[in-house]
C-alpha cells in the first residue's frame, strides 16, 4: 500500500477511439463513461472527437463545461498535433507552426486543462517560442516523452536544455508510460502470429527482448533464421518498444505535469501485462507527483481483426488497479 | 489501425444520372485515429474484382460536398472528421453488375509526425443489388 | 582550471594499432612511447600486442613488469574478448565462456592490472559467476559502456541490476566517451565523402545528428532523397553513434573503475572535433573520480586510404588537453 | 578496417614443384584489429585478373605451417595474430604468367560481437616477375 499522496485518476479519451470511431459513444457518452468509473480527470484530443476542430463555436465549449459540471468530471488535458506536412510541397513555416500551437493553447485554455500535451517531435525551438503565449493563458506545455524516446534521449535533453536555460515553468513533460514495457505485448505478439508471422522467431525475439539486447542484432539474426517478411516486420518493431528505468523520472519529477497512462492490455484487474504499475507507481509516489494518471488504452489496434474491443473494460480494470496501488495505508 | 472499418458495408450501390449508369459508390471512413484535413488524404484508391480505377475518375463526398482527388490535395480547409463516414464515387460506364464484388480500398495519409505515409488496407466482399 | 582531483592520465594501446599492425613500433616501443608522453598508465590487449594469448610464457610477464620498471609505467587494464563463436556450428556453453573470462583474469592479475574490460555484449549472469574468481585474483571487471549502449540502456540496467543486488565490489562500469559524440565527427563525414557519399545527403544526415531526430526518421529520409548506397549507410550510421548526457556518470562513480578516452580526431592540441572532454572531465572531477583516463584513438581506421596515419601525434595532443583540464588552480 | 593493407606488396610470385609451376602465393595481414584464431577465418578468397579461384585451391602458411581453409575451420589452437603476415598460396597449373596483375583479397571473418560476417577487401596491382 501507498503512503500519502496526491495522484489523481483520469482517463484520455484516446483509450475509447473504437467506441467513438464507430459510433457506439459520443464525446458526452466518452464523458459520462469516465465518470461513471470514478476516473474524474478527463484528457481530450481536439481533432478526434471534436468535429470542427480547431474551430470551435462557442456553443460548444458552454456545452462542455455544462458536461464536466453535470458528470463532476474536470478538464486535464489537451493533446495538440502539428501538421507540420499540411502542404504537399513544403513544410509549414516556424511562424506557421507557432500560429497552430497558439491555437491549440487557446482551445485549451477554453477547455480548462492546465496542461497541453506536446507532440514529441515537435521542435524545442517552436515550444520556446509560445512560452509567453502559453503563459498569458495559463497552460503548461507537456512535451510527451514517448517510446522510443525516454528522458535520457538526446532529443529530450534538448528540451531538458532548454528549460534549464529558460527556467520557464509552462514547458515539462508528460512521460507516456509505453516507454517502461518491461516484458513484450502478448497481444503484439499474438497479432504478429495471426498475420504471418513464425512461432520460433516470435519467440527469439520476445526473448531477446527480455534479455535487453540490441534490436540491431535481433533484427540480423532473424535475417539470418530465414524470417519471413511478418517475421522481419515484427523484429523491426523492437527499435519502437522499450523500457527504460522508471525511477529516472524522479530527477525530473518538478517538471512532470501529467502522465499517460498507457496500456495494451490488462490481465485481470490487478496487472497490466507487460508495463509494470505496480513499479511505476510506487516511483510517482515517492517524488511526490500530484497530477493525474490518464489511462490512454492502445489494445484496440492489436486485437480489432481477431475479437471484439471492449474498451471501457479495459479501463475499468486499469483503474481498480490503479485505486490498489493508489490505497493510502 | 482501423483498417478493417475503412469500407462500411452498406452503401455500395450503382450511380445514376439520367438513367443510365455512370458510375458506382461505397461508403468508407479513414484507418487513422483523428480527423485530417484532406489536403492530407493523398489517395483513395478503388479495386473492384481486381481492377484498380483510375485516380482521376474518383470522387469524394463529405457531407454532401464532392471533390476530386486533386482538389483535395490543396484545400486546406475542409476535414475528413475521426470515424466519419464518407462516399467514394468512381465513374465508371455502365456501372457495376448486381451480385457479390471483391473491393479493396487503400487509403494513403500524409502524416506530419510520421516519415512514410500511412497505409491502410480493407477489402471485403460486397454485394451490389 | 580544475578543483583538486586524483585523476590519472594512461594510454590504451588500442590508441598505436596502425604503427604495432605496421610494426613501426613493438610492444616495448608503444609503452616507451607512453611514457615519452607522460601517459603512465599502459591499458593493453592480449589478443593484440601480444602474440600466443593466452597462453604467454614466465618470460613475458618477466618482461613486462621488467619495462613498467624501466619506463616508470603501470598496468591499468586488460581489455578482453570472448569468442562465443570459436566453433563454427554452435555458440560457446556457459561453462566454456566462464573458462575464456577466467583465463582472461588470470592475464590480467598477473599483468598486475587492477581493472580488466569486459566486452559489452558479455552475458550479465557470466560475468555474475565470475565474481569469486575475480576476488581472488584481486581484478576489478568492468564492463564497456560502448556506444550505441548508454548507462541508461536497458542492456546496462540489468548490470546495474546485478551489481546492486550482488553488492560485489568486483563488477563496475568503464564507460568510453565514444557515447558522448556530441558533434558528428568530421573524420567520418569525409571518409563517406571520399567513398561515393553524396555532399547534399551527408549534410543532411549530420545536421539531423545535430538536432538528435530519430535515425530511423534521417534513414527514411534519406531513402526519399534518392540517396546512393554509401549514403545509406551513411545514414544507417547514426544508429551506432550517440550523444548522452556526462552528467549521468555521477550517479555510477563509485561503480567506474577506469575510463576509454575514446577520440577521433585532435583538431590541435586543445580539442577533439566531436566529444566535449571540456564538459566531460569536470563531471569526472566533480564526481571524485581517481582512476584513469585512459586514450583510446580510433581515427586511424577513418583516414587511412586517404591520408598517413600520426597515431603517437594524436596522442600526444588529446594528453597536452587532459593537462590543461586536469590542471589544479 | 586495415583493408588496405591486407595485400602485402612484397612476395608476390609464382610456386614451382620439381621446376614447374603449380600456382602462385602473395602475403597478406587480417583486416582486424585484434589476432584471431584460425576457426574463426571463414574465408580468404584471392581473385586475378578478374578469375577467382575455388576455395580448395587455397592455402594458408603461417609461421612456415600450411593449413587449407577447411582445416583452419576446426583448428582450435593456431592463431593469425594480428598485423601478422601470412601466406596464400593458390594452387594453378603453370602459375600466372609475369607481368603486371590485378590482385584482389577478399577476407570473412566471424567476430563474436557481430551479428553479421566482417569482410574485409583489397584490391592491388602487383608485378609478377
Ligand atoms: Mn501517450
Ligand atoms: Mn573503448
Amino acid at each position: 500500500m501507498a503512503t500519502q499522496h496526491h495522484i489523481k485518476r483520469g482517463v484520455s479519451l484516446y483509450s475509447l477511439q473504437e467506441e467513438y470511431f464507430l459510433r457506439k459513444l459520443d464525446l458526452e457518452g466518452c464523458i459520462a463513461t469516465c465518470a461513471r468509473l470514478g476516473a474524474l480527470g478527463i484528457e481530450s484530443i481536439g481533432e478526434q472527437m471534436m468535429p470542427g476542430f480547431p474551430k470551435l463555436p462557442d456553443a460548444f465549449y458552454a456545452r462542455w463545461h455544462q458536461w464536466m459540471a453535470h458528470y463532476g468530471t474536470v478538464p486535464t488535458c489537451h493533446d495538440m498535433f502539428l501538421d507540420t506536412k499540411r502542404y504537399k510541397d513544403r513544410l509549414l513555416t516556424d511562424d506557421e507552426m507557432i500560429e497552430s500551437i497558439k491555437a491549440d493553447l487557446r482551445h485549451a485554455a477554453r477547455l480548462g486543462c492546465k496542461v497541453m500535451r506536446v507532440l514529441v517531435s515537435v521542435k524545442p525551438e517552436m515550444v520556446e517560442r509560445c512560452i509567453p503565449y502559453a503563459e498569458e493563458c495559463n497552460v503548461k506545455m507537456g512535451l510527451e516523452i514517448h517510446s522510443p524516446f525516454h528522458f535520457d534521449h538526446p532529443w529530450i535533453m534538448r528540451y531538458t536544455e532548454m528549460i534549464e536555460r529558460t527556467r520557464t515553468r509552462h514547458v515539462g513533460y508528460i512521460p507516456d508510460m509505453g516507454i517502461y514495457v518491461k516484458r513484450f505485448p502478448r497481444v503484439m505478439r499474438d497479432h504478429a502470429l495471426r498475420h504471418g508471422a513464425t512461432e520460433k522467431i516470435i519467440d527469439f525475439v520476445c526473448q531477446a527482448y527480455e534479455e535487453r539486447v540490441l534490436p540491431d542484432y535481433v533484427i540480423f539474426d532473424v535475417g539470418l533464421m530465414g524470417g519471413s517478411e511478418a517475421d522481419r516486420r515484427f523484429a523491426e518493431s523492437l527499435r519502437h518498444i522499450i523500457w527504460s528505468n522508471p525511477r529516472r523520472m524522479l530527477e525530473f519529477m518538478p517538471h512532470i505535469y501529467h502522465v499517460h497512462a498507457k496500456f495494451y492490455d490488462m490481465v485481470d484487474e490487478t496487472r497490466e501485462y507487460s508495463i509494470p504499475y505496480e513499479e511505476i507507481i510506487p516511483v510517482l509516489i515517492e517524488g511526490g507527483y500530484d497530477g493525474y494518471l490518464s489511462s490512454e488504452y492502445e489494445g484496440n489496434r492489436w486485437i480489432q481483426d481477431a475479437y471484439p474491443v471492449d474498451s471501457i473494460e479495459q479501463v475499468r480494470r486499469q483503474h481498480v488497479m490503479f485505486e490498489h496501488l493508489l490505497a493510502t495505508r | 489501425m482501423f483498417d478493417k472499418y475503412m469500407i462500411v458495408e452498406d452503401g455500395f450501390r450503382n450511380v445514376s444520372e439520367n438513367g443510365r449508369a455512370i458510375g458506382f459508390q461505397l461508403n468508407t471512413r479513414l484507418p487513422y485515429y483523428r480527423g485530417l484535413g484532406v489536403s492530407m488524404v493523398e489517395d483513395v484508391s478503388v479495386t473492384v474484382d481486381g481492377q484498380t480505377f483510375p485516380r482521376e475518375a474518383t470522387t469524394i463526398v463529405l457531407r454532401g460536398r464532392p471533390m476530386s482527388l486533386e482538389a483535395m490535395e490543396t484545400d486546406y480547409r475542409e476535414r475528413w472528421e475521426f470515424g466519419e463516414v464518407g462516399t467514394v464515387l468512381v465513374r465508371k460506364e455502365g456501372g457495376l453488375a448486381p451480385g457479390v464484388h471483391q473491393v479493396d480500398l487503400t487509403d494513403r495519409l500524409r502524416i506530419s509526425y510520421l516519415p512514410f505515409p500511412l497505409l491502410g488496407h480493407d477489402s471485403k466482399q460486397l454485394v451490389l443489388k
